[in-house]
């Protein structure tokens, strides 16, 4: 190599390195996400890892070239005429490298029929439809079966529950309808397939596409036909929701006393009918079937309830599906958080009596019939010095004038806000709770002591209990934060002093 | 060459006129250097270079410091050679190594007095008050020491040309010793340079960060000194033939004898480097885009002149050997740069990264040229390049 | 009790050297010194008002940030700290849909063990007993070393300054801690995001307030051991490396990496005369040696060609004694001839 | 002792010491050593 060329050669390195330095600080793209409509064909794990990436099935282009065929044209119907899901060519094919050569065999002889034919056809090489593509995120929404749209579908069958609800008759070996025993299907459709029992999924596109496709067949007006119909996340913002739901009747109880067999604490007053509407659905509590807490959560836990105890199942902090966790998440909502996430926010030990106020024996909750403690906020108090208009804190008034608290103002807001929600007017009890969320580690009720008396000028590091500053802007600001209220600038409460530069 | 034809030679270089093109240009460039020192030194670094907080450490360091000390590794691999090692072929080569040598390290501190906030403060760690813990302690005393090392070992070429007999003969009888500590003090500082990135784990991109940096530095510097050598023999050959005593037969078995060494230096190098890698597991990191600039750095630079090197030594071809060297130089000073700014804090997003401005450039090519006026102002007058009639053979 | 004799002297020296062996056998622990002081900073309580940045310039005559402190537009940009502005407040977390947005305040952390202290060649840095790491303009010769080798680029230069130039950071307020008070940006923080106090108590705290709120906070205090831990804590409700707070490469000390290697350098100035001068006196003797064969070689060649010169000069001059004797019997011979031709004619 | 750093300060300064010294200390060493040998 004589030496003629080297400088070619150092030049060129030298530029690939640039090059390749430039890009080399370019932060890795965002996930891709991928759209309902498209179906990312893996293996079951069981079958072993794939040489090539997974093929993501456009779904739409396919039901869009095959329009005129209609949907038998991959789908088949089963004796009863339902619509199976699964690709037809592939059904009951079991085995890793049977069911490569049927979907090879399916796909591949179908595009290149039509391609003969001069028709629309898909690819037919390796590469073009296993693509080495960045990892995506599926933006496939679950489908949320509220209230509305359980109603609209009973309206739909005339309120013929069989429609949809069935039961698995052990003994016959069939499937049938039972007056009262309708369930979620979640509650015996799994994740996968499970011989006779299908997934969820599977079983559900079986009975809705079915359905939706015989009535858009028959001409009426059936529900979606394609994935993003049902799966895609405004598409289902856009659903028309029931303006009055009528309540859905199944047996339940209006009122009832909730007491586990064996327990000796005293019994809550369950309010069934009142909670309904505040769930978004029934499993929204029965998370897995419709029957009682205590069938699957007794006192000790038992195998069918995870081993969750009926204390753990009702007092869980942050479950959805529990009392106490739900509370929780509704005193999380914006027009409470400002006293219940605040620092001094931990529940009373003695409100555990709001709930259990029933009978203590198993004898007298069968005997005495279950009722409700009425829940009602006294009004507010007439302003007096007692409860002050407005406040001027002027204690550390130093880089700005004093500041101007409008107490009654403020109090009334969250009055207002506890009385609208019945479980704040039944949980706080009386209206002098409010207090407790400012005037928070005393005792409520008395007149509460001002910020000044516990927060001295600096902090005080042992306990972490802030100085007085810190006390008013972490108490102040903090709520205003929390609840969104606009004023949170240091100018919005209190004036800049006219020398201050 | 009889000895009067080179004493002519040696006092004609003087008379011709002094505004060859040469002159010229070194001096546009020495003047310009001035002018922006002046300006630096008046209004402050901020207004001569593009260094911030977050790159304290520019092109005055990375190339004057960290490469320049490098490159003149010459003089401490030949002396060592020739005088501990008894290779006496090298001879001839030792003066013009170890003068490159010391210009170079003197090159190092006119960077560090450019660079430093307080320049009047460079004794201070050893008048005033030491920090025995940092690495920087440990290069600046050895830096110091060297450089008079440097100096003393220069200066037997001057008492010749001076005629100073009794200084000349002392300073001979020193030789040993001062090769001795010279080799202790260039080792020990060759490697504490790298030493001191080893405290900045996140801020040095992984391939080049390892915990043995103070080796990658030492072994890449002495390829570095075995390269210099070698084109620094090609300009000042070339510069003053007509003074040259050895053969050019001689001349290029010392060449080929230094490839030789070069081809090593830079295998160890390059083996270091891959063990490196392997140690602290970075292969995947090869995939990136730094990857691909660390390959670049590594097979362009080390292996590739390696490579030319050996084929150059088995094909006798000194072409070969000198583009070679002008690489292995090169590959020293990208990865001395890659190291101090470019890979440094390498997470940063582009906007905020360092490149050095025009000034600081101009700067450093202005102290390149002085070292080279300087050379061949010494090398046109004493005897470097061949032996004093009276002193030959003498240590 | 009958104690052998070895028994007896084997217990002498345990016990000799059992006295010695009692500290020295532990590894080196340094706790830092006790009671030190330290600042927490909650970054879920910042709001972003910037109060320190003013107290701080204030404190240190330093000039206030430009422009008004609630000006949302500086959080923009991810600022950092610089000659100026020894502290600065960024947004690291736009505000979510159900969430405030997320500040943290930047500033030196004033390490355990401080690495900026470890690089200087002159010493400029101290660690105080109480916490803060102070620097000395007085010997600083701006090498910058310090400023290159924080990890948390904390540290700033007065590059425009040509006399006077300093390394500019935060000191912790050592002058108003000396005197008992709180730091500047301590005592200006309404919201009490940054709490001054001996920095094991400011552990405790936090830790109890992750107890307290375990999903507001991510469990863990970032600075408890970061790079040999720092004076200032930092709690969050985001993962650090949103902060722009690496996750500490190691909990151990720079320092110790950085002056590891420096342990071999007096290794190199001790082992290094002897292993040189041994290879030069091992070149010399070679050298020697190599003279010594080349004149016995020089000697035994010049003997040889010496035997061959005798032997040599031995022959010619048996030949020429032999040719000589010839030559005489040939000039008799011919003599008797001529003689009997003579006679004869 | 309490800092890391105020040890390593405080080793690093002797060391450095204690290594200069010798080294001075090997010339005579070394003088001695080979003292006869000079004078045969």
């Amino acid at each position: 190599m004589s030496t003629k060329r080297l400088p070619l050669l150092l030049l060129a390195l030298v530029v690939l390195g640039a090059g390749l330095n430039a890009g080399a600080s370019t932060p890795v793209t965002a996930t891709r996400s991928i759209p309902p409509s498209v179906a990312v064909m893996e293996f079951p794990a069981a079958a072993g890892a794939m040489q090539r990436p997974p093929v993501e099935f456009e779904h739409e282009r396919h039901v869009a070239a095959l329009e005129s065929e209609g949907c038998t044209a991959c789908h088949a119907r089963d004796e009863r005429g339902t619509l199976v899901p699964q690709l037809a060519a592939t059904a009951g094919i079991a085995g890793r490298d049977a069911l490569i050569d049927a979907y090879h065999e399916a796909c591949i002889s179908c595009h290149e029929r039509r391609a003969a034919a001069a028709l629309a056809s898909g690819a037919t090489t390796c590469g073009a439809c296993h693509v080495r593509r960045p990892p995506g995120v599926p933006a496939r929404a679950a489908v949320a079966f509220d209230y509305s749209l359980h109603a609209r579908h009973a309206i739909a069958a005339q309120d013929k529950c069989e429609a949809c609800h069935h039961v698995w008759d052990q003994a016959a070996q069939v499937l049938r309808y039972e007056k009262g025993k309708e369930e979620a299907c979640r509650a015996c459709h799994g994740t996968a397939d499970d011989g006779r029992n299908f997934s969820l999924a599977n079983a559900s596109h079986r009975s809705c596409v079915t359905c939706h496709l015989a009535r858009a067949e028959a001409g009426a007006q059936g529900g979606p036909l394609r994935c993003a119909g049902c799966h895609d996340a405004e598409r289902q913002a856009g659903w028309t929701r029931l303006a009055e739901v009528p309540r859905l009747l199944r047996g339940q109880p209006d009122l009832q006393w909730v007491h586990g067999d064996g327990a000796t604490f005293p019994a809550v007053a369950f309010d069934h009918r009142g909670h309904e509407p505040r769930a978004r659905s029934c499993s929204g509590c029965h998370h897995r079937t419709l029957a009682a807490c205590d069938s699957c959560h007794t006192l000790r836990g038992r195998e069918e309830g995870d081993g969750v105890t009926l204390a753990q199942a009702y007092h869980h902090g942050s479950s959805p599906a529990s009392c106490v966790g739900c509370h929780a998440s509704a005193a999380a909502e914006r027009q409470c958080a400002g006293c219940h996430a605040g620092p001094g926010a931990a529940p009373a030990v003695r409100s555990c009596r709001l709930c259990h106020a029933g009978p203590a024996t198993a004898e007298e909750v069968l005997a005495v019939p279950p009722r409700l403690a009425e829940a009602s906020l006294d009004p507010l108090p007439p302003l007096s010095d007692g409860f002050p208009e407005q406040l001027s804190i002027s204690v550390l008034a130093a880089e700005y004038e004093p500041s101007k608290l409008p107490h009654a103002k403020i109090v009334a807001k969250l009055d207002a806000g506890a009385r609208a929600s019945a479980l704040a007017s039944r949980f706080h009890g009386d209206t002098a709770t409010l207090c407790a969320g400012c005037h928070h580690h005393s005792p409520v009720g008395v007149r509460p002591p001002a910020c000044r008396s516990c927060h001295s000028e600096t902090a005080d590091p042992l306990s972490d209990r802030p100085g007085l500053k810190v006390a008013y802007h972490r108490q102040c600001v903090g709520c205003h934060i929390r609840m969104a209220v606009p004023q949170q600038g240091c100018t919005d409460c209190h004036a800049a002093k006219e020398d201050q530069p | 060459m009889s000895d009067a034809a080179v004493g002519a030679a040696a006092q004609g270089a003087g008379a011709r006129s002094i505004l060859t093109p040469f002159n010229l240009v070194t001096g546009l460039i020495l003047a310009g250097g001035a002018v922006i020192l002046g300006l630096r030194f008046t209004q402050g670094l901020a207004a001569t270079t593009n260094l911030t907080h977050t790159y304290p450490w520019g092109l005055w360091i990375g190339f004057d410091v960290m490469s320049g000390v490098a490159l003149a590794a010459g003089g401490f691999v030949t002396s060592s050679a020739v005088y501990l090692f008894g290779m006496k072929e090298y001879k001839p080569i030792v003066r013009p190594a170890l003068l490159t040598g010391f210009l170079g390290y003197f090159l190092v501190v006119l960077g560090l007095l450019a660079d430093l906030g307080r320049p009047w403060r460079l004794p201070y760690p050893f008048i005033k008050q030491a920090g025995p813990t940092s690495p920087l302690f440990e290069v600046a005393l050895c830096v110091a020491l060297y450089l008079t090392v440097l100096f003393i070992e220069s200066t037997p070429a001057a008492f010749e040309w001076l005629g100073w007999k009794k200084l000349r003969k002392l300073v001979g009888s020193l030789t040993i010793g001062l090769t001795v500590l010279g080799l202790i003090l260039s080792t020990m500082h060759q490697s504490t340079l790298g030493a001191m990135y080893m405290v900045t784990p996140t801020k040095l991109h992984a391939l080049w960060y390892s915990s043995h940096i103070p080796v990658h530095f030492f072994v890449s510097a002495v390829a570095a000194g075995i390269a210099m050598v070698i084109v620094e023999g090609m300009f000042s050959h070339r510069a003053f033939h007509h003074q040259v005593q050895i053969s050019t037969e001689h001349f290029e078995r010392i060449n080929f004898g230094l490839a030789k060494a070069g081809a090593v230096a830079l295998a160890v190098y390059f083996a270091v480097k891959v063990v490196g890698l392997a140690i602290e597991d970075e292969w995947a990191l090869l995939a990136t885009g730094w990857g691909a600039w660390f390959l670049v750095e590594l097979l362009g630079f080390v292996l590739l002149p390696g490579l030319m090197f050996a084929v150059a030594y088995r094909e006798r071809r000194l072409g070969l050997a000198r583009a070679a060297a002008v690489i292995t130089a090169l590959g020293i000073m990208l990865n001395r740069f890659n190291i101090t700014f470019v890979a440094f804090n390498w997470n940063l997003p582009p906007a905020e990264r360092y490149l050095p401005s025009w000034m600081e450039i101009w700067v450093t090519v202005a102290f390149i040229t002085f070292a080279v006026v300087a050379f061949r102002w010494i090398a046109s007058r004493m005897p470097i390049m061949y032996e004093h009639p009276e002193w030959r053979g003498q240590h | 009790m009958s104690v052998s004799r070895r028994g007896f002297i084997g217990g002498a020296i345990g016990a000799a050297l059992g006295a010695g062996a009692a500290d020295a056998g532990t590894v080196k622990q340094f706790p830092g010194h006790p009671g030190r002081y330290g600042l927490l900073h909650d970054t879920t309580l910042c709001v972003g008002c910037r109060s320190c940045e003013a107290a701080c310039a204030r404190v240190n005559e330093l000039p206030l940030p430009p422009g008004p402190l609630d000006d949302a537009e500086v959080f923009a940009a991810r600022r950092r700290t610089t000659d100026t502005a020894l502290t600065v407040v960024n947004r690291y977390v736009e505000a979510p849909v159900d969430g405030p947005p997320v500040y943290r305040k930047l500033q030196c952390m004033h390490c355990n063990e401080p690495c900026c202290a470890t690089v200087c060649p002159v010493h400029a840095f101290e660690k105080t007993p109480e916490g803060p790491v102070l620097y000395d303009p007085e010997v600083c010769m701006g090498c910058r070393y310090c400023i290159m080798a924080c990890p948390y680029n904390a540290l700033a230069y007065e590059y425009d300054k040509v006399l006077t130039p300093r390394v500019m950071r935060c000191t912790m307020c050592y002058p108003r801690i000396k005197d008992g008070l709180v730091p500047g940006c301590a005592e200006a923080c309404p919201m009490g995001a940054i709490t001054f106090g001996e920095r094991e108590q400011l552990i405790a705290v936090a830790r109890e307030r992750i107890r307290k709120f375990p999903d507001r906070y991510v469990d863990h205090i970032y600075g408890e051991h970061e790079f040999g831990g720092t004076s200032w804590l930092v709690l969050s409700g985001t993962p650090f490396e949103e902060l722009d707070l690496l996750p500490g490469v190691t909990h151990e000390p720079l320092p110790a990496i950085g002056t590891s290697y420096l342990g071999v350098v007096p290794l190199v100035i001790t082992i290094y005369p002897g292993l040189l001068l041994g290879m030069y006196a091992f070149s010399k003797r070679q050298q020697a040696v190599a003279k010594e064969e080349q004149e016995r070689a020089v000697g035994a060649a010049l003997a040889q060609a010496g035997e061959d010169a005798q032997k040599k000069l031995a022959t010619a001059a048996e030949r020429a004694a032999k040719d000589k004797e010839r030559a005489v019997e040939a000039a008799v011979k011919k003599a008797l001839a001529e003689h009997q031709q003579g006679g004869g004619s | 002792m309490y800092t890391l750093f105020d040890f390593l300060t405080h080793t690093k300064g002797l060391g450095y010491i204690v290594a200069g010294l010798l080294l001075l200390a090997y010339i005579p060493f070394w003088r001695f050593l080979t003292e006869r040998e000079r004078e045969g």
